[in-house]
């Protein structure tokens, strides 16, 4: 096991409604694994409660050698004092300046340095942004929608890329979209809302990755099972 | 923008001197109270070069207490944006120091720094860097939550960081209250040599007040306020300079 | 008319060099007269002769080279009667360690003056007399607090003897050091302190008021300096000047007697004219005022 | 909050107090330069009572002078926020006023009102208004795009609610600014009722000064200090009041 | 005619790039269609140079009885000083009332009224900020990536709402999804990289909408064509 939530129930102050209610999953280990659910159903809260910026849950977080767990998410905005290519530069541990930019290059990015944040549009600013946390030290890194204002045909290579260069780290993407999260997902943790028991259920998903044939009967049999999860 | 300002300055001095002599021409009012035009024309015929030395010793003095008091705003800033009990303390003893009418506080800074240039500027900076220590501790307290969060969890977050980040998003309301706060420190140099030096245009003001002379006073009114217009003209425009370039460096 | 509202601006605070000023109105003298008088404190922004012009005041107190300067702006003001026979403006000095019984004694010394104050003109006037140049002397920027005089960063500073004078007596004292004061009429530089002023169209068209303010007015110096009354006065003054401790309040009240009635022979509120017109002569010289104002017109004693 | 806030100020009042007396005893001055512990404490006796009342005297001024200045500040921030002439000129002739000492303007400001409650009313919001001044211009003049877009593009918008929507995103600025401008508002009432007035602390310590007291002084010093802390920490706890109740009326 | 593009060239001050070059095509009338094509392509810029916003660039813009042309991103915020609900209710013309709630029930937001804007989860702010817009007098409205943060669900079921209600209108839907935009919209101005021309092709969708069979043969060419496009 590397990581589970137990238990955990969560209701924000000032409110009646449950976001999450007796919720549990459990990943076994690394792999790139999906939190998938309506909007509104709990995804952040979630994820905040794991990064510890939301601690008045009830329930338990259980994690086995985790040392760094990193949250990014679609808002989140660089400095505006100088260029992408710079703040990257700046914010890259040296030994990952190659990593960084193949990364540039396989997120079609490598134009678009010399700009600053705000020059961006907004899929740049996302892929940028996601950059960031991708160099940093971690095991357990959550993508809030981070590619949410990505085109398909860019977010497929950028989550294979993602897939080859980290098959040792734990990702939990959140995205709105079953066909991409059945497809790459190793796991999809599908949940519902509040009210329903379980919460929570843990779909296996397709794992595609390159140099893989994707089996187009398991794919959509993956969907459905996400679908009457939900 | 420079001469845009000089003359609004020169259209609002107009308008006060004009409101002044309407007073006057209506009260019937001798030229000891409100003097009259060939008066004032005479009397800035005399002055005028004295005074515009003075003005100009003044500003330096002004300036470089600005610039002290910039630090000081910063340092007291950056250390009472804590809202820990230092933090909070830093912030009250900055507090209190300003609630002090200087005259008040005056003879101890005397007895403290004696009379000297120092007595001076610790006054002028005193005077003009509260405004931007109520502006900088606004920023400073206020996260920005979209920008900081990568720094923050990622364990990369350092005090330096931090201002520089708040500085940059609110840039624009630094810029205003940095220029803005120019005039304060003229304000406060003039009200420094006014209680303690001997040069000056705050000294001028003194005796001219002394010899009731309103006149005089109009006169460096005018040349206060038309080197204020340059100099915050020029501040004004290094600091468009300042967000121009920090923004894309 | 009778309930016509006068005001009345002093030149400085309410405090012992005031004291007829309060006795007038504490004891209902101006009403006795007919007057509705109110008595307004002074201050450092305070001119009683623009007060008159603006209609703000009727009556005031002002310092001669007010007088002097007003009238050389064409200031319609008038002098109806002089409270202080002699100047209250002295310089202090510690008498421990020096003496000033010659004017040479300035020589060497460091002296205080506010530049642009009277004090500055007298002072100089005094030099200018002995012949004592600039460079026999150190002129000292004097500024509101003491600390330099107190420091002995400067020898001789100036200050109001009635008023200053015991409380800084009394501070030195307390430390074991004598103090001794310097009066610049000693030494025949006359420059008239303060006097009562009012407009000349007060005068020309109230003339019966201003007398009846004067003379009310001036009764209330004649009653309150006479020795006879002196504990009840002293009473009244701690009613208007809680500031000052009451023993030091006596001292004042005894030094302003001396400066207002410096002998039996002169009459309270006396214009001494040849004093008036010593003081537009120093203000000529020392270049105050461009040209003489002929300040006898505008004495016009009336009681 | 408040409590803390009191504690601080004694810890500073303290502070100051000791350096006083440390420099004192180090350079052997004399009693009538500085006080000895004895003679304040016998000067607190004497006067602490009537002192306390002249505080409260001034501090009510104070709060009256600081909600005109905060109404002034509002009016001229809002006018001047535009980038427009008459925007900047309006600024300019704030500044411009700001950047004459009020001692040599107070003559003038006499001339025109008198001497009765407004002129010290108008002295007091004077000094207190600019801070507050160059914080709401900051905030005015920089749009918040994110939700103004909206109202601009359905043609909404007005000026009240652009006001209105900076104001509420730069609330805890406002609120730092206020709070801290009551300091201001005190100082400048001191300064008015030194040079005019015939009530308040600040007659009080023109007296002292020229009775060369410094022990009183230093017992004024603390009463204001400490009925400040007060008054500012209810302040920021309205503050706090403000920002709750207006974020989730 | 209702709106035409013709022979728009941008490039942003300071950047060598075009983002548009010699930029065209032309709508016929109302209708619900979509500008779609990669990150960082110019659909985003086109919206402002249509609202006027960007007006440094060469070209015209024809529009034939457009008053109003609206513009909803999906950054934007409601002021926080009331609860959503008290928000929509001001900004809605009285006529709109119901429109409004019923499209507050469609949305899936009638539970979350009493909330503030910033209690809301992503995929909530996105709606609410849109029904703003839809309450509003308008002949264009172009929303670009409104819908970005809700899931599939609920956007095909706000897809279909806005359809039926607003027949009349012509809107331009932003999104980086080809099955949706394929199947919903009635025109697809697909945008390329400004240094091939054409920049823009008009492909005709499916205009798929409740009580219409989705033709799925048609639907995949839809697809493909658009892919070919781009
Ligand atoms: N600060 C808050 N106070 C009260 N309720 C909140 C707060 N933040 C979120 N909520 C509510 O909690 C629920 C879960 O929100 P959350 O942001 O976790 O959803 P989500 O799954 O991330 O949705 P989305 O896909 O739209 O981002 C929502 O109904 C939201 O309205
Ligand atoms: N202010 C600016 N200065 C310079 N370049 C800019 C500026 N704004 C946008 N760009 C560039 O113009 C191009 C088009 O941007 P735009 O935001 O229109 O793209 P978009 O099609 O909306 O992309 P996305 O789908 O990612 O939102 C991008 O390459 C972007 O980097
Ligand atoms: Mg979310
Ligand atoms: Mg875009």
């Amino acid at each position: 096991m590397l990581l589970a939530c137990r238990h955990i129930t969560l209701k924000y102050a000032g409110s009646e409604k449950y976001v999450l209610k007796n919720f549990g999953f459990e990943i076994d280990g690394p792999g790139f694994h999906a939190l998938f659910g309506p909007s509104g159903v709990g995804k952040t809260s979630l994820a905040r409660i794991l990064i510890g910026s939301i601690s008045d849950y009830d329930g338990e977080i259980v994690k086995r050698r985790i040392q760094s767990i990193l949250y990014s998410y679609n808002m989140e905005r660089l400095p505006g004092w100088s260029n992408v290519g710079t703040h990257l530069d700046r914010i890259t541990p040296s030994a990952k300046r190659d990593l960084k930019d193949e990364m540039v290059n396989a997120f079609g990015l490598a134009s678009f340095c010399s700009q600053r944040f705000s020059q961006l549009s907004l899929g740049q600013k996302n892929r940028i942004n996601l950059i960031r946390y991708l160099v940093q030290d971690f095991q357990v890194l959550i993508m809030d929608e981070s590619l949410a204002n990505v085109d398909e045909i860019t977010r497929e290579k950028i989550l294979l890329t993602i897939k080859d260069l980290f098959p040792d780290r734990c990702f939990f993407y959140i995205s709105h979209n079953v066909l991409e999260v059945s497809k790459f997902c190793e796991h999809i943790v599908v949940i519902r809302d509040a009210n329903k028991q379980p919460q929570a259920h843990l779909i296996k998903g397709q794992n595609f990755s390159n140099g893989h044939p994707l089996d187009k009967n398991a794919y959509e049999k993956t969907m459905l099972e996400i679908m009457n999860a939900s | 923008m420079l001469h845009r300002r000089v003359l609004q300055f020169l259209i609002i001095y107009t308008l006060g001197l004009t409101l002044l002599l309407v007073v006057k021409y209506l009260l019937n009012l001798s030229d000891y109270v409100i003097p009259s035009p060939e008066s004032l024309i005479n009397t800035s015929q005399q002055v005028f070069s004295r005074y515009f030395g003075d003005v100009m010793d003044t500003l330096l003095v002004a300036i470089i207490g600005q610039v002290v008091s910039i630090c000081l705003a910063v340092l007291v800033g950056v250390l009472g944006r804590q809202t820990t009990w230092f933090g909070s303390f830093i912030k009250v003893a900055a507090y209190n120091v300003q609630a002090y009418p200087i005259v008040a506080i005056a003879p101890i800074i005397f007895i403290l720094l004696g009379d000297g240039f120092m007595s001076r500027l610790l006054i002028a900076a005193m005077i003009c860097y509260f405004p931007l220590l109520l502006s900088i501790l606004g920023i400073m307290s206020e996260p920005v939550v979209d920008v900081e969060h990568f720094y923050r969890i990622t364990g990369r977050i350092r005090w330096q960081l931090e201002i520089k980040i708040r500085a940059f998003e609110n840039i624009h309301k630094l810029t205003t209250v940095v220029s803005g706060s120019a005039t304060l420190a003229m304000a406060g140099t003039i009200v420094a040599e006014f209680m303690a030096a001997n040069a000056g245009i705050g000294y001028s003001i003194r005796i001219a007040l002394y010899q009731s002379d309103l006149s005089r006073i109009i006169v460096a009114l005018f040349l206060i306020g038309i080197s204020l217009s340059v100099y915050q003209g020029l501040l004004e425009f290094s600091g468009s300079w300042v967000k121009k370039t920090w923004a894309s460096a | 008319s009778a309930a016509e509202k006068l005001n009345y601006r002093l030149k400085w605070l309410f405090n012992a060099s005031v004291v007829g000023d309060i006795w007038a109105t504490d004891q209902g003298l101006f009403s006795e007269a007919g007057l509705d008088v109110l008595v307004k404190e002074g201050g450092p922004e305070r001119d009683a002769i623009k007060e008159l012009e603006l209609g703000q005041a009727q009556f005031g107190v002002a310092s001669a080279d007010q007088v002097i300067r007003a009238l050389s702006k064409g200031s319609p003001v008038v002098v109806v009667a002089q409270l202080f026979q002699i100047n209250p403006l002295h310089w202090i000095y510690r008498s421990d360690n020096m003496k000033i019984d010659r004017l040479d004694d300035f020589k060497g010394k460091i002296i205080g003056i506010t530049y642009g104050g009277n004090d500055e003109t007298i002072m100089r006037t005094l030099l200018a007399k002995s012949n004592i140049t600039e460079s026999d002397v150190k002129l000292f920027s004097v500024r509101y607090d003491f600390t330099p005089f107190f420091t002995k960063k400067v020898d001789i500073w100036p200050c109001y003897i009635n008023s200053q004078g015991p409380i800084l007596k009394q501070k030195l004292a307390d430390a074991g050091e004598g103090v001794a004061f310097f009066n610049p009429s000693d030494f025949g530089v006359k420059f008239v302190a303060n006097s009562v002023v009012t407009s000349r169209k007060m005068l020309e068209n109230n003339p019966d008021t201003v007398k009846k303010f004067t003379t009310a007015l001036l009764s209330g110096w004649r009653i309150s300096l006479d020795p006879a009354n002196r504990d009840i006065v002293l009473e009244t003054l701690k009613k208007y000047d809680k500031n000052t401790p009451p023993d030091i309040l006596a001292l004042q009240l005894d030094l302003t007697r001396d400066l207002i009635k410096p002998d039996a022979a002169v009459e309270i509120g006396y214009i001494d004219v040849d004093a008036w017109k010593q003081t537009e002569e120093v203000m000529i010289v020392q270049k105050v005022i461009s040209s003489p104002v002929s300040v006898e017109k505008a004495l016009q004693p009336q009681f």
